[in-house]
């Protein structure tokens, strides 16, 4: 363990910068270059209402898919830990109790919501709050719903992971087409721009945020699934 | 504002890093770290925060032509999406890793630990 | 227009600070989780004043994932306390 | 930035600082836990008083949610070996 | 849910709540919306929504008013009695669980029925198992299963046995 | 301001003095079950009064506010629910003036 005496000093060093820092700051009145510039071209370029999807999946598309990408490798590399683990294999993977009726009659009513809820994040993400990230973490908190209220019920294993390389192949695939019609990779020029503010407008952004929903939602679920099971296969 | 919001995310930093310094537990550690996460994403969010302006997201309340006026910095928050995201990311190998060590030695304390210790 | 809102966020407030302080002091586990379940309806209050002070519907939405999806944390800690209050 | 604003970040950001010092001093890990999805769920509600709808969205999604049964599967599962 | 109409009731009842989110009739809204709401009914067959044994009749419909009327008055009373409750500095509460029964077969009026109860005055479903469903009464006047039957379920009873078959 | 938005604000003020009673039951109640109770009723019903406050202040956010109560009208009744099971389960002990416990003696027959 390190000392006390160091972590002490340490931590009182760094809350002297912070408080430095927190103290000295004063918000600016203007955008800055790259601000203004993703503010006034929001309607022009992208066809986004939301800025900030537009930056997520055009701008910045080539990032975010980096990101998903190491999305996959995390769901990856906790599905090899813990197949390594060798876990005791033929216990059910109730690690909780079965659960009572008036949670599983809820769970079957209230799934179909949650996912619909997710769609619609997911296909509103140009408009309002939302898109690819938090839609594919509402579908994976669906696939939870239905884990906790029947704890010994299987999800397609395989399902789930076609579903994560399909979607991934056509992401790219639709950036490939971008830079072969359109201005680059990822450009969402390929399907025309539509009417500013409705739902199937910003040219390919929907799309897009249909595969990122699907993958990021696929890797999560492959996530708890791993965490959730106890045959390791 | 800015300041209220800076001052808290400084404040979950120092927490999160004392919690993962001083804890023997794993588990602890890692809750830690998820605090210390968020006091970073507060942080970077507080920092693209103008007064007096609002969300970068157009429709009828912020027209188009005045945006550039209207709308605080939008970088800083896709930056703190992705963030968040690949911070789950992170939160469940690293549990992943402590299932590991525990069903290795049968402890989560981090002092049974002492391979790598120099 | 905001302004008269402030006496019902005052209100708002000090009911998080009551549950805020049964959060706090426990003394069981399940107590605490009882206190998260109150916390999260009334941030959802929050959310709906924040709307309503910055004139954005858009910022609704955050509200309905709450009112969606908070229970599930509630719900995942109960089936943990199921098996013992470890 | 109204007074009802200010009002509301300054009760938000002190409820956040009180959930973090209770995550990371108290002796029950599952009280630590719980008290980390406070810190998330109340730093949502905070990113939407800083005008981040996006990243509040995410965050109670994600932080408030998912990170907290990830922390119970494997505690569950933890408590399961040690039975053993 | 042996009825035929089941795939129909869970897609009019998603695509419903779809226009109802996104709050607009226009032509794409409703396309996207059909696209979703047929995924949902095909890929999850074997979920329940409000609809899924309600009897489609004038005769349920009524009792659909009278339940949501009666609903909100026990929603008020309880809290009224609630706050008095909190208010009183002597606390006077005598709580107990109880046994009551119930007749209702169908999953989702029983599901109906326990959110009611809990949502109504000093009492709050603990667990339910066959015929017998088992309550945390703040009040309890009785610990006789068929006296607090008639006091607790009886009367959101009537309505749901009208709604659900 | 007009008159419904003033009607909007009381609306609002009243559910907000719903949620305090919701706090301040979880605050005083004498054991787990019973804070469950005051923590279930008052805060639904405070936070559909607030609801319905800020859509008679902006109607046009109706619909929205109406699905944001009608899922939080099913949703917290079921956690307090299955919050009250595990409770029960994990022989959380109630009260010491409790009268009875027909789930405790009825246990053995149901599991």
């Amino acid at each position: 363990m390190i000392p006390k005496v160091l972590i002490s000093v340490l931590l009182l060093l760094l809350g002297y910068a912070f408080w430095t820092l927190s103290v000295g700051y004063a918000p600016d009145t203007e955008l800055n270059r790259t601000a203004a510039y993703y503010a006034a071209n929001a309607e022009s370029e992208v066809g986004a209402p939301n800025i900030v999807t537009g930056i997520i999946v055009t701008w910045r598309g080539l990032d975010t898919l980096g990101e998903v990408t190491v999305l996959f490798l995390t769901s990856a590399i906790i599905a090899l830990v813990l197949s390594q683990s060798g876990g005791p294999s033929g216990v059910s993977g109730a690690d909780f109790l079965p659960s009572g009726e008036l949670l599983t009659t809820g769970a079957r009513m209230l799934v179909p919501l949650i996912v619909l809820f997710g769609a619609y994040v997911i296909m509103n993400g140009h408009l309002t709050p939302g898109g690819g990230f938090q839609g594919g973490a509402i579908l994976a908190s669906g696939v939870l719903m239905a884990l906790l209220a029947e704890p010994t019920r299987r999800f397609g294993h395989t399902a789930i992971l076609r579903i994560e390389s399909l979607s991934g192949s056509f992401y790219v695939l639709i950036g490939l087409a971008g830079m072969a019609i359109a201005g680059g990779f990822l450009d969402n020029g390929i399907l025309p721009l539509g009417q500013f503010g409705t739902m199937l407008s910003a040219g390919a952004i929907p799309l897009i945020s249909v595969l990122i929903g699907l993958k990021v939602g696929a890797e999560f679920s492959s996530i708890l699934q791993s965490l959730h099971e106890t045959e390791d296969a | 504002m800015s300041q209220i919001a800076l001052t808290c995310g400084f404040i979950l930093i120092l927490a999160g890093l004392y919690g993962a310094l001083t804890n023997r537990d794993i588990l602890r550690m890692i809750v830690a770290f998820t605090v210390a996460n968020t006091g970073v994403n507060i942080v970077l969010v507080a920092v693209g925060y103008l007064p007096g302006r609002t969300a970068p997201i157009l429709d009828s309340a912020v027209p188009v032509a005045e945006a550039a006026q209207r709308i605080i910095d939008p970088v800083p928050q896709a930056l703190v999406l992705t963030a968040i995201v690949i911070g789950l990311g992170i939160t469940a190998l690293m549990l992943a890793y402590a299932y590991r060590l525990f069903r290795l030695r049968h402890s989560l304390d981090i002092s049974n630990f002492t391979e790598l210790k120099w | 227009m905001t302004d008269t809102l402030l006496l019902p966020a005052a209100i708002a407030a000090l009911a998080l600070a009551a549950a805020f302080w049964r959060f706090l002091v426990g003394p069981r586990p399940v107590d605490r989780v009882v206190a998260f379940d109150g916390l999260t309806i009334i941030a959802i209050t929050g959310l709906v004043l924040s709307a309503l002070a910055s004139g954005r519907s858009i910022y609704l939405d955050v509200a309905l994932v709450y009112a969606l999806l908070s229970f599930l944390g509630v719900i995942v800690a109960a089936r943990y306390l199921e098996g013992g209050e470890q | 930035m109204s007074t009802l604003m200010q009002g509301l970040g300054l009760v938000i950001a002190l409820a956040t600082i009180g959930a973090a010092t209770l995550a990371i001093l108290t002796r029950s890990t599952v009280t630590a836990v719980l008290a980390a999805g406070l810190v998330s769920l109340l730093a949502s509600v905070l990113f939407v008083v800083l005008a981040a709808p996006d990243v509040a969205m995410t965050e109670a999604a994600i932080g408030s949610g998912l990170t907290t049964f990830l922390f119970f599967f494997v505690m569950g599962r933890i408590r399961r070996e040690s039975e053993k | 849910m042996s009825d035929t109409f089941a795939p129909v009731k869970i897609f009019s009842v998603t695509l419903l709540f779809w226009i109802l989110l996104n709050g607009a009739l226009e032509v794409d809204v409703l396309l996207v919306g059909a696209v979703v709401a047929g995924a949902i009914t095909f890929l999850l067959a074997g979920s329940l929504s409000f609809l899924s044994g309600y009897r489609l009749t004038w005769e349920s419909a009524r009792a659909t008013l009278g339940y949501l009327g009666y609903f909100l008055r026990e929603l008020l009373k309880a809290n009224l009695s609630l706050a008095r409750v909190v208010m009183d500095p002597a606390l006077p509460v005598e709580p107990a669980i109880v046994k009551v029964r119930t007749r209702l077969k169908n999953p989702v009026a029983r599901l109906l029925l326990a959110n009611s109860i809990t949502l109504t005055p000093g009492t709050l479903t603990v667990e339910m198992k066959g015929e017998w469903l088992y309550v945390h009464w703040v009040f309890a006047k009785t610990t006789d299963p068929n006296v607090a039957t008639a006091e607790i379920v009886a009367d959101f009873e009537k309505f749901l046995e009208k709604m659900y078959d | 301001m007009n008159a419904l938005a003033i009607l909007g604000v009381m609306v609002m003020t009243a559910g907000a003095v719903f949620l305090a009673f919701a706090g301040l039951g979880l605050y005083r109640m004498p054991d787990t079950y019973t804070r469950i109770q005051a923590g279930t009723k008052a805060t639904t019903l405070g936070t559909i009064l607030t609801l319905v406050g800020a859509a008679l202040i902006m109607p046009d956010w109706g619909v929205k506010l109406l699905l944001i109560a009608l899922f939080l009208m099913f949703t917290n009744p079921l956690s307090s629910q299955v919050l009250a099971r595990a409770a029960h389960r994990a022989g959380v002990p109630a009260t010491k003036e409790s009268k009875a416990d027909a789930l405790a003696e009825d246990r053995e027959e149901l599991a």
